[in-house]
C-alpha cells in the first residue's frame, strides 16, 4: 500500500476547477464541496449555473470582498459570499429535502478514494486515529445519493504517493457506485458499467503514465485527447 | 403571551444535570452565543449536546466540552477539517480518550430527525447512508428498487436558536444563512429558548416573512448582535 | 337505533360556545373545527388565547366584514378573516407538522358520535350512502390525535333523536379514546378512565334527564352543577 | 434560467393522458384556476388529480369531472359539506356511479406525503389514522408506547401552484393564507407549473421571503389575479 507512485506534473488546482466547469451545462443547479470544488465558482461567473449552498442558499454569489462581507451571509465552507439577482434562502431541512429529492443536477465533491464502481469515500482517514463511525460527514452523503451527476475533483494520488483511484476503497465509504466523472490534476476519467474510461489526459502525459498510477485497469477511449479547456 | 426572560441567565437556569441541548447554527450563521455562554457559566452537566459541529467556528461549544459539562454530542460535522489543528482540539481530544460519546449523522439526516420530532413523525426512510458505517444497526428495506435506512425522530429537552427579528410572542424572523438549523431545531426543542437580536411588539413583523412560528418558542430573549469571524480550518 | 328520545331545551349553540371558551385556558393555542366550535371565536376577543388556522395561520382575527375581505386571508371554514397584531403564516405541511408535533394545547371539534371510552366519529356519516373509506376527513384525525386535550362541541342529540354519545362508535372513527371533555347542548360531560363524568347540566334539567339521552351509564359527580358561564 | 411561458395553453399543453397532477389551493384561498381552466381545455383524460377538495370552492375542478378527464382522486375534503348539495355535485355522483376512483387521506398525512416525496423521504411513520379505516392495508407499528402507520410518499408528474408574486426563475412569494400547499406541491411535482400574479425580474424579490426556491418549479406563467368569493357550503 505504502508502494511510492511516480509523480507527474499535472494541473494546477484552478485548473482542474476550470475542467471541471466545462463539464457543467447551461441552466443547471449545482452544489460544490469543500476543498478543490469550490474553485469553481470562480469559473462560472456570468453563467446560467445557479449554485446552491447547503447551509440554506440559492444562487449562490463570488466570495465577498473584505467591505462585503456580512456575518449572516456564508457559504457551507463558512466564507463570506454575496447574493446575485434572484438568490434566495431557507432552512437546512429544506436545502436537504431538496438535495435528497434529486434537484441538484451536479454536486462537484472532493474525495480521498474512488472506486471502479464509483464507490466514493470522502469523509473519514483512519490516518487521523478516529474511531470509523466518527467523523465529518456533514452533507457529503446527502449530496453523493442525491445528486443527479456527482463529479470527483481530487489529487489522482495522495500525497504519500498512494492510489486514490482503486479497486475497491478500503477508507470508509461516502456511498456506493455514486460517481459518474473523475477530475483530478492528471486525468479525466469516465465511470462507466465497464470500468473506469480515460477520456482525457494532461498535457504530456501518456494514458501509460496514468494508468501506472491508477490501480484498476483502464479502458482506454478510443476519442483519448488531451485535458479539453 | 409575553414569552420574554429578562435575560440569557434567567432563561437556561433550569436546565438540569443530563438534559439533552440542541444548539442551532451553521459554524458561525445563526448561533445562539449568548445562550452557549450561560449555559457554560450555569454548570448543568452530563448533557448531550446536539449541533453541526463540535468546535469548528464555535469556541463556546469547545468551553462545555472543557468544562466536562458534556457526555454526549450528536452532530454531523464534530472536527476541525486540518487533523492537526483537531489534535488539540478539546472535542477530538475527549472523544479519543473515551470521554466523550459521540454520534454523527449525515446532514440531512440530522436536521430531518429534528424535523421529525417537532412534526409529530416517529421515524422516516432516508436513501441516505446505505452501504456506508451509518446503516450499522439500522433497519434497510427496500422502496421500489433503491434500498432506504429507518431514522428514528430525534427531540431535544431544550432547543436554542438564534433570530435577527422576534417579537414578544416568540415569532421569529431569520436573516440569510443564518437560518440554517434553527426553524427545525426550535421546533423539536421542548423547551426553545430563542436569542433574538432585534425585539419588537407583536405587529412589528410581517406574517409572511416569519420563518418560526411564535408556537414552537416557549421563551425569549433579547440579545446584542454577536460578533462572529466566519473562518474555520 | 330509530328509538326516539324526548327533545330537552337546552342551550344554544352561541352559549354552548361561551361553555367552551370557558374551559379555555389563556396562555394557550387553539385549534376551532367546523361548526359549532368555530363560534368560539366569538367568546375569546381580547384573550390571552391563539387560534391556529389550519390552513397555515396563527393567531387569526375574528372574521373579515365586507370591507375588509381579502381572498387571500380565510379560515378553515373557507370564511374571510382578519389579522390580530403578532399573526404569521405558514404552509398546510408546517400547520400539521405543529398539530401532529403536540403544540396545540387544544381542539375543539364537532362530532357525529362519542364513545364512553371517548373514541371519536366525526368525519363520516354512513347515511350519506358515500363508500366507508371515502368522506370528508380534512384535518380531523391529525387534530384529534395531536392536540394535547380534545373538547367535543355537538348538539346531544341527532335531528332524528337518536343517541350520539354512545357505548361504542357505529360511524367510522376519526380516532380512538382521544375526547377528554363533551360540551353539548344539555350537559358537560368529562371522559375519564371510569367513564363519563356527568360535570353540569342545562338550567332546568336533572341528571335522569341527560341520562335519558345518554347510551352509556354516567357517573353523576358529586359536584353535580348547573352548567357555569 | 428564463423559465416563463407564453401563456397557461403552452405550460400545460404537454401534459398527457394519464398524468397525475397535484394542484394547490385550499378550498379558494391559493388555487392556480387558470391553469385548471387550461387543463380542461387542453383535455388530457384518465388524470390522477392530487388536491385538497374535489368541488367545493372550486368549481373548475369539477368542470375536469364533467368532462370526464378524471379517472382518479387523491384528496382530504372532497365533498360539499352539505349532503343535498353533494348529492348534486359531478364528483359526488361520479364516485356514487363507481364512475371516479378516490382515495381519501387525513389532511396532514396527504400534505406530508407530498412533502416527503419532494424531500426524498420514501415513507414515514404518521400516528394519524390509527384505528380508523385509514389504516386498512398498512402497516401499523409502536415506536416508544404509541401506534404508528407507515405512509408513502406520493410524487405527481405534474404540479399546478399559486404565488402571489414570482421572478423569472420560478422563486415565489406567497400571500397570508394562500400559502397552504403551494411550497410542498412544488417540491413534489416531477414538473412544476407556477401561475403568478405579479412577475418580476430576478432580484425583485426579498431572498428571505421567498416561500418556493426556484429550483422547484419548472414553468411560469403570469395570470391576473383571480376572482374568488370565499365561501363554501
Amino acid at each position: 500500500m505504502a508502494e511510492t507512485k511516480k509523480k507527474f506534473k499535472g494541473l494546477s488546482r484552478e485548473l482542474m476547477a476550470l475542467r471541471v466547469a466545462n463539464e457543467l451545462e447551461d441552466g443547471t443547479y449545482v452544489n460544490l464541496g469543500i476543498g478543490i470544488p469550490t474553485l469553481v465558482s470562480d469559473w462560472i461567473e456570468g453563467r446560467d449555473i445557479i449554485l446552491q449552498a447547503e447551509l440554506g442558499m440559492l444562487n449562490t454569489g463570488p466570495l465577498a470582498s473584505q467591505s462585503e462581507v456580512e456575518q449572516d451571509l456564508i457559504n457551507a465552507s463558512c466564507q463570506p459570499v454575496t447574493e446575485l439577482p434572484g438568490s434566495c434562502y431557507f432552512s437546512e431541512n429544506e436545502s436537504f429535502a431538496m438535495i435528497r429529492g434529486g434537484y441538484m443536477d451536479v454536486a462537484v465533491l472532493g474525495a480521498l478514494q474512488v472506486s471502479e464502481k464509483g464507490d466514493l469515500a470522502g469523509w473519514q482517514n483512519p490516518g487521523r486515529g478516529l474511531p470509523e463511525d466518527i467523523g465529518n460527514i456533514g452533507g457529503s452523503m446527502d449530496l453523493a445519493v442525491g445528486a443527479r451527476k456527482v463529479i470527483i475533483a481530487m489529487m489522482h494520488i495522495t500525497n504519500d504517493g498512494e492510489y486514490k483511484i482503486v479497486k475497491q476503497c478500503s477508507y470508509p465509504l461516502t456511498a456506493q457506485g455514486v460517481v459518474d466523472l473523475i477530475v483530478t490534476d492528471l486525468a479525466v476519467i469516465e465511470v462507466t458499467p465497464k470500468g473506469l474510461l480515460l477520456r482525457e489526459v494532461a498535457s504530456g502525459l501518456t494514458a501509460e503514465d496514468v494508468q501506472s498510477v491508477t490501480e484498476p485497469k483502464l479502458i482506454i477511449s478510443p476519442d483519448l485527447t488531451e485535458i479539453q479547456f | 403571551m409575553n414569552k420574554v426572560y429578562p435575560g440569557v441567565d434567567e432563561a437556561v437556569a433550569d436546565i438540569p444535570d443530563g438534559a439533552s441541548v440542541a444548539i442551532s447554527g451553521f459554524f458561525t450563521a445563526g448561533t445562539p452565543i449568548p445562550l452557549i455562554k450561560a449555559l457554560a457559566k450555569q454548570g448543568a452537566k452530563d448533557l448531550t449536546i446536539i449541533c453541526m459541529q463540535m468546535g469548528p467556528g464555535n469556541e463556546d461549544i469547545n468551553q462545555l466540552v472543557i468544562n466536562k459539562q458534556v457526555k454526549k454530542a450528536i452532530c454531523n460535522y464534530p472536527f476541525y477539517r486540518s487533523a492537526s489543528r483537531g489534535a488539540n482540539s478539546p472535542t477530538e481530544q475527549a472523544v479519543r480518550a473515551g470521554e466523550l460519546e459521540m454520534e454523527v449523522y449525515p446532514m440531512g439526516t440530522f436536521t430531518e430527525k429534528l424535523r421529525a420530532a417537532g412534526a409529530g413523525i416517529a421515524a422516516f426512510y432516508t436513501p441516505t447512508g446505505v452501504g456506508t458505517v451509518v446503516e450499522e444497526g439500522k433497519e434497510k428495506r427496500k422502496f421500489g428498487n433503491k434500498e432506504y435506512l429507518l431514522e428514528l425522530a430525534l427531540k431535544p429537552d431544550y432547543a436554542f436558536v438564534y433570530a435577527y427579528k422576534g417579537d414578544t410572542m416568540g415569532n421569529l424572523t431569520c436573516h440569510l444563512t443564518a437560518r440554517n438549523y434553527n426553524p427545525e431545531m426550535a421546533a423539536a426543542g421542548k423547551i426553545t429558548i430563542a436569542a433574538v437580536e432585534n425585539l419588537v411588539a407583536p405587529g412589528g413583523l410581517d406574517g409572511d416573512m416569519v420563518h418560526i412560528p411564535g408556537v414552537y418558542v416557549q421563551r425569549v430573549v433579547k440579545v446584542d448582535r454577536p460578533e462572529y469571524f466566519p473562518t474555520i480550518d
